[in-house]
């Protein structure tokens, strides 16, 4: 008993510290100055960092058992409780690892990066809060609280993507990035209520536990149409991992969120929040497991991002849209194999991703402060002299992306390909092509951005610096985990009894394509060495071979290439004309209908007709009656005579 | 004993008595001090109010009975249950903010500004303590002098037409609800609420006294369509009017569903149950919608709070609809419960939200509240911009703050009751996003519009203290309603059992 | 006919004829001379009745005082006594008309049928001593103590009321004051002017105005 | 012997007259007043005639209060005249409708 107790304040520790930090950045900033908040800001999450380690190991190295408890009661009403309440499984302490490993290295990499920032410590505040906010989300043992972290992440990045509110686009990029995900939160805060509603509990493990008593039960959603509770629940549930998981056709706002300040699109955009999704789902998979139909919608959503946001990252000429793309098509990955039930594989590659993805925007962050604020990749080239850490710490990244062994995302890509392979959901095959497509596709756009900013012509003017060690420090600490996490993880991530994610996921035996695939695993070396027999290598190869060709060797035939297929070009460039549908229908559309209502339903036929009508009758009236009021004595008192004259006669006359 | 005795009675007319002192004051700073004394000590009474409540018992407490009018047994009746203790604690609070700003904003006529609002708060919290019909209906009416002068003297431009317009509006929805009572009078011969309780009347009696009723608390509410006093009303009104209107005057309405139409014709709201759904839900969509197209930003909060108000009808008459589904009762506590948490709530987010925006106006000399004069706002008014955040995030609904409680106990509620009405419920997530990030944006972010903007000074320290005080409100409920909930758990029961059609 | 139907058929058209000529009469001073005929008249009536104390108050009250106030108003303004026949033959029918049907209408309902003899005899004669004036005290002063009082202040504020509403603001008389004349100071009778003793007149600065004498 | 009737019927008669004095009379407003003290008698001959035959003298103590009211109207209504006289130079009834539409 005591070890948990102490598990348990040692986890609430460790979400208050960032929120300490946030508070004292935000409130205090300006007063203690700008050395002193980073140094509060960096310390208590290095603490916080420390302790999720502690944690770690205590639950996942050392084996202690899943802890539980209550914080404390926030609503109970009528017969249902909601509580504050933490859970502390293999999955949340992983994801704890992960988020506060980032967290700490943007932390620090912030330091250099917003130097000369007015909102310095308002920078340091946001980015404490989103630490808190993500903690929250991690460590919450029910879908209220798990809410709670999925709206106080999606407020964190509203902020930080208007960070630089004087900047109409980073502000409009912010409130899309917010509406968009409240779209997603529609579906999440439905998912909940139908939770509640057929389980009575908003507890995970309660709720899993019910899981079989609801599945024969189903809603009527039309007159004529009734769907399983669980389908509808994990349908919804996706809704809102979509949304915050950009994946089609809620992904709009993840290439905008770019808007903001790097540190952040590397933090928020590429390694946690928009991976709140995946997580999501992989903790709820006790009911995904029992519910086909929504595995199928999330396995073809996934796959169509993965291969069709990939494309869109070819064309981008923005250091920074390309990585978010590739945000996004990686993201459809994890999403191919959620829909797959290979959750450990989606979190493996969560996993890796986030190391890979936060170094190359941090990398390419560190290239843009170099070039003062330049994103353009036309403008740039040539600077691997320059800066060679920077370059290096790009190309493992780069290389890790791409899927190239010995790297992390090797592993975790190659896995997520196998798994669908293998896995018998419907839709299966769809995603197949996709992912290997996606797998030439990748290297393409990443090998373009890395051409085209380091090599060749130097097409910036002026002098280019290696950043300062603040900068590069993450870089390095964030290249090592992309180079060896995936070999070293693969094992006890997938195949090892028992996993490294323990029991927190559950996969159904007819899904569960990791034993499947476990008899042809060999390990990681042999995983890797064997790589040059799959398909996947050789495409990734030759995705790289075609990055260099287009961009470096023969930049004329992309332009050929460009002409020839303009239809298809424009298309891209266009991003499918997403952006085209959400202003002309969505956005003007409601703001028509908002016109219409308020114009003709309130201002003419209520305001007009009835109200002001019903006055405008009166005065009518009046000006008419006006003149039974002549003035004269007579006429009043002739009145009063007549009426007493009736008065009479009906009293005299009348019975 | 004494303080149980009076205490209530204290409480309504201790306001009235500072209003007498600030209008006898001589000049405008002793009324300032004097109203904000007075206040201040209002407020702190409700303190031992809360501790000596007892919350394991429905029965009104506190309660003082004197004969007033023998003729027709009128009885000067007050006590307080969960709700209205919740409500008159809620009125204080907002007086207070009320009039704090008032110290700053108003500069003419200071000594009638406060009396006027300490009179409505006054008349306010005897609405929420009046346990007779007719004391209730008194205080009812009471409280639209105040206000309409209100709007009628430190109005903006337009403030005739909105004070008439108000006026007319919230009166002749009243005049019915005096019908309704007169008529339960002769069928019990009493004005005693709880009396009211134990009738059995006909459908056909249930339903005409449900119009009756219906009318005057639609209006308050105020229920599509008979919204449209309210953008007006907030609009032309002074900051406090404005406060007052949206964080005290419209929860009336719902007070009254709570105390009136549903115990009192259970069978008839039932039947109506579908219908009053419909109109909730036509107030969120369709009032969320119009807030978004809004220029003027009085406007959009005004339309806001009728979307939000919507939540709280909502909850109220989906009870019925739960428990026929999950055949029990306990699950239709959620639903009442959130609509009452959600009257609170609503109260400071956008009385929050309100009071900016006569900060705002207060900083150009013009008092534009048109969301274009502004621009850029957050560059010279850092603190004023997080703070409003805040508010904006509670009008949102985001967890964590007060916005989200009730919103999301009625949402879960909806669910329960029919997948739809949760769907439809849910789409404000979007749109009350939507039209409060637009304007914060439009507003707040972006360059510098203008001189005036560029020479806008931040929040002083009035202001703060409001400001502070708002967001401990906003931080407390968000984070930790069981409190404000364990007060109306009892009664909401009571309500609930006596609300069950037969 | 007893003596006392004599008498009351001729008080009653005694009034009724004076009443008529109240209304038709072009003069408003005989109008007002033949309104107190009729209220000597009802008197009369009044005390076939037996309602002496009324009767008396009636003829003492208003034929003294109202009715003098009445003529003293008619006399004081000048009124066109030739207008005031206008429109009077062109009213007169429809007047007419009207006051038969609600005389008409009354007597149906006050009619003998209702209240003849028959239905409501005559009261008992009243005992010996009876004394009209102390009955009507007895009630006047007890129970009904309060609404006396209260027309008493009532006739008050009329007098009151009547005197404010006529009363002309003071006229403009030059009355002395000693105490003030005594209590004057030099500074409110004399006001010390600092004057230049040379003005100079500069000819450049304004030539329009370096013609006039200064 | 008198019947209450006979006293009712003058009483109405005295009615009827002073409303024809109020419809006929369209210029001097004195008569008007007249007129109106004319149906107070009316009306006060009812008092008396029924308190003499139902015996009860409260309907004496009522004439007693009318007659007090009808002086102090009397006075009242004179006083409002010469205002009136004085401020228009009129009483002329046709001539006053200030309260016209």
């Amino acid at each position: 008993m005591y070890v948990e107790i102490n598990l348990l304040s040692i986890a609430v520790v460790l979400f208050l510290l960032p929120l300490a930090g946030a508070l004292i950045a935000g409130l205090f900033g300006k007063q203690i100055g700008r050395s002193a908040t980073h140094w509060v800001a960096i310390t208590l999450v290095g603490c916080s960092f420390l302790l999720s380690c502690y944690l770690f190991a205590a639950i996942v190295l050392l084996g202690h058992p899943p802890v539980e408890g209550v914080i404390y009661n926030w609503v109970t009403t009528g017969n249902y409780h909601f509580d504050v309440a933490i859970l502390l499984d293999h999955l949340s302490v992983t994801m704890l690892f992960i988020v506060n490993f980032v967290s700490f290295m943007v932390h620090i990499y912030t330091v250099g990066y917003m130097a000369d920032d007015p909102g310095y410590q308002r920078f340091f505040s946001y980015v404490s809060l989103f630490t808190f906010s993500m903690l929250i989300l991690v460590l919450a043992n029910n879908f209220l609280l798990l809410f709670f972290g999925w709206e106080g992440v999606g407020l964190v990045s509203y902020l930080l993507i208007g960070f630089w509110f004087k900047r109409d686009s980073a502000v409009d990029g912010g409130l899309k990035a917010f509406i968009a995900n409240r779209i997603g939160d529609v579906g999440f805060v439905l998912a909940i209520a139908a939770v509640l509603t057929y389980f009575n509990s908003l507890d995970y493990h309660t709720v899993f536990n019910h899981v079989p008593a609801v599945l024969g039960q189903t809603i009527r959603i039309l007159p004529h149409i009734h769907a399983h509770v669980i389908t509808v629940i994990c349908v919804l549930l996706f809704i809102g991992a979509m949304a915050k998981s950009a994946q089609i056709p809620l992904h709009v706002w993840l290439p905008e969120s770019m808007e903001g300040p790097t540190p952040i699109s590397a933090l928020i955009h590429a390694a946690t929040m928009v991976t709140a999704g995946i997580y999501m789902v992989a903790r709820m998979s006790p009911l995904f497991e029992y519910s086909p139909a929504a595995l199928s919608l999330v396995l073809i959503l996934g796959a169509t991002t993965c291969l069709f946001m990939g494309f869109l990252a070819v064309v981008q000429q923005d250091i920074k849209r390309v990585i978010a793309y590739s945000t996004i098509s990686q993201l459809g990955y994890m999403a191919v194999a959620l829909g797959a039930s290979a959750y450990d594989v989606a979190i493996f590659h969560l996993m890796t991703h986030a190391f890979f993805k936060a170094l190359l925007f941090l990398a390419a962050g560190s290239v843009i402060i170099a070039l003062h604020h330049e994103q353009d990749m036309r403008k740039m080239g040539g600077l691997a002299p320059y800066m060679p850490i920077t370059y290096l710490t790009f190309a493992i990244g780069a290389l890790a992306l791409a899927a190239i062994p010995p790297f992390a995302g090797f592993y975790s890509k190659d896995a997520i390909i196998e798994a669908v392979h293998l896995s018998t959901t419907p839709g299966a095959h769809y995603a197949y092509l996709c992912v290997l497509a996606g797998a030439f596709v990748t290297p393409l756009y990443i090998f373009r951005a890395l051409f085209l900013t380091f090599h060749g012509k130097k097409r910036h003017e002026g002098a280019v610096n290696e950043s300062p060690w603040v900068v590069l420090v993450p870089l390095i600490a964030l290249a090592i985990p992309s180079i060896i996490a995936g070999g070293m993880l693969i094992g006890p991530m997938l195949f090892s009894t028992p996993h490294l994610l323990g029991d927190s996921i559950f996969v159904l035996p007819q899904h569960d394509v990791l034993t499947a695939w476990a008899v042809d695993y060999k390990g990681a070396q042999t995983m890797a060495l064997d790589a040059s027999h799959t398909l996947p290598f050789w495409l990734a190869v030759s995705g790289i071979a075609a990055a260099w060709i287009f961009n470096m060797a023969r930049p004329e035939w992309s332009d050929m290439l460009k002409k020839r297929f303009s239809w298809f070009y424009e298309i891209l460039i266009d991003k499918y004309g997403f952006d085209k549908f959400n202003q002309v229908v969505v956005v003007q559309g409601t703001r028509r209908l908002g016109e219409f209502f308020y114009k003709v339903c309130d201002l003419m036929m209520i305001d007009g007709i009835f109200v002001n009508g019903s006055g405008r009758f009166i005065r009518l009236f009046a000006r008419v009656g006006r003149h039974l009021q002549t003035g004269y004595i007579y006429h009043y008192a002739l009145a009063m005579l007549l009426g007493l004259a009736v008065l009479l006669g009906w009293f005299v006359l009348g019975f | 004993m004494w303080f149980e005795h009076n205490i209530l009675s204290i409480l309504i007319w201790l306001p009235v008595l500072g209003a007498v002192a600030a209008l006898l004051s001589k000049g405008d700073k002793a009324a300032r001090l004097i109203a904000s004394g007075f206040s201040i000590v209002n407020l702190l009474l409700c303190i031992p109010l809360y501790l000596a409540f007892d919350t394991s018992s429905f029965a009104m407490q506190f309660q003082e009975n004197h004969l007033w009018i023998s003729a027709y047994k009128i009885h000067y009746a007050i006590g307080v249950d969960g709700i209205s203790l919740a409500m008159i604690m809620l009125t204080n609070f907002t007086g207070l903010l009320v009039i704090l700003a008032g110290c700053q904003a108003i500069k003419v006529r200071v000594a009638q500004y406060m009396a006027a609002f300490l009179i409505m708060q006054g008349m306010m919290i005897g609405v929420f303590a009046a346990t007779d019909a007719i004391l209730f209906y008194v205080f009812w009416e009471g409280m639209l002098i105040p206000m309409y002068l209100s709007i009628g003297m430190w109005g903006s431009s337009n403030r005739n037409y909105a004070a008439v317009k108000f006026f007319l509006y919230t009166f002749l929805g009243s005049i019915l609800m005096l019908v309704a009572l007169l008529y339960l009078y002769i069928q019990t011969g009493s004005f005693d609420i709880q009396h009211f309780y134990s009738l059995h009347l006909s459908m056909h009696v249930q339903k005409l006294l449900f119009f009756a009723f219906l009318l005057a608390f639609a209006v308050k509410v105020p229920m599509w369509p008979v919204h449209t006093w309210l953008p007006d009303a907030h609009t032309e009104a002074p900051a406090g009017g404005s406060v007052v209107l949206a964080a005290l005057m419209l929860k009336l309405g719902i007070y009254g569903f709570l105390r009136f139409s549903m115990p009192i014709v259970p069978e008839a709201c039932e039947y109506m149950a579908w219908f009053m759904i419909v109109l909730s839900l036509i107030a969120i969509i369709y009032i969320g919608l119009v807030a978004i197209v809004q220029t003027d930003m009085k406007k959009l909060i005004a339309y806001s709070s009728i979307s939000h108000m919507g939540f709280a009808t909502l909850g109220c008459f989906m009870m019925y609809e739960i428990i026929r589904r999950m055949s029990s009762v306990p699950d239709a506590y959620m639903s009442l419960e959130g609509a009452v948490i959600q009257m609170i709530s609503h109260a400071f987010g956008s009385g929050a939200m309100f009071l900016g925006v006569g900060i705002l106006a207060d900083r150009l000399a013009s008092h534009s509240r048109q969301i274009k004069d502004y621009r850029g706002v957050a560059a010279r008014m850092p603190i004023f911009a997080a703070f409003f955040m805040l508010f904006a995030m509670s009008n949102v609904g985001l967890p964590g703050t007060a916005g989200f409680v009730g919103e999301f106990m009625v949402i879960m509620s909806a669910f329960q009751a029919h997948f739809w009405i949760a769907m439809v419920a849910a789409l404000t997530l979007i749109l009350a996003s939507a039209y409060t990030l637009w304007m914060y944006k439009r507003v707040f972010f972006g360059p510098i519009v203008s001189d005036e903007v560029a020479a806008m000074q931040d929040l002083n320290w009035l202001e703060t203290t409001n400001y502070v005080l708002l967001a401990i409100g906003v931080f407390f409920l968000g984070l930790y309603p069981a409190p404000v909930l364990n007060l109306l758990h009892v009664t909401i029961g009571h309500i609930l059992s006596l609300s069950m059609p037969a | 006919m007893t003596i006392l139907q004599m008498i009351f058929y001729l008080f009653s058209a005694v009034a009724i004829a004076s009443a008529l000529f109240v209304v038709a009469s072009n003069n408003p001073v005989r109008g007002a001379l033949s309104l107190v005929l009729t209220f000597f008249a009802m008197a009369g009536v009044w005390l076939l009745l037996h309602a002496e104390f009324l009767a008396l108050i009636l003829v003492l009250v208003y034929v003294g005082a109202v009715m003098t106030l009445f003529l003293f108003v008619v006399m004081m303004l000048r009124v066109n006594v030739l207008s005031a026949r206008e429109g009077f033959v062109r009213y007169l029918p429809f007047a007419v008309l009207l006051a038969l049907i609600i005389i008409g209408l009354t007597i149906i309902a006050v009619g003998p049928k209702q209240f003849g003899l028959t239905s409501m005899p005559a009261p008992a004669a009243e005992v010996a001593g009876y004394n009209n004036l102390a009955d009507l005290g007895m009630v006047l002063y007890t129970q009904y103590a309060y609404p006396f009082e209260i027309s008493a202040v009532l006739l008050l504020t009329a007098i009151v009321a009547a005197i404010s509403l006529t009363h002309r603001l003071p006229t403009r008389r030059k009355n002395q004051i000693v105490s003030k004349q005594i209590a004057v100071k030099r500074a409110d009778r004399v006001k010390l002017i600092a004057m230049p003793s040379v003005k100079k007149i500069n000819l450049s600065d304004k030539p329009s105005e370096a013609g006039e004498p200064s | 012997m008198i019947s209450l009737s006979d006293f009712l019927i003058v009483a109405a008669i005295l009615f009827g007259i002073g409303i024809a004095g109020i419809i006929i009379n369209r210029k001097n407003i004195i008569v008007l007043l007249m007129s109106i003290e004319l149906m107070l008698l009316a009306v006060n001959t009812n008092f008396i005639a029924f308190s003499y035959f139902l015996g009860n003298n409260v309907g004496q103590l009522f004439v007693f209060f009318i007659l007090t009211v009808a002086a102090a109207e009397a006075a009242i209504g004179l006083a409002i005249m010469m205002v009136l006289f004085r401020k228009s130079g009129t009483i002329e009834v046709n001539k006053l409708d200030l309260l016209k539409g």
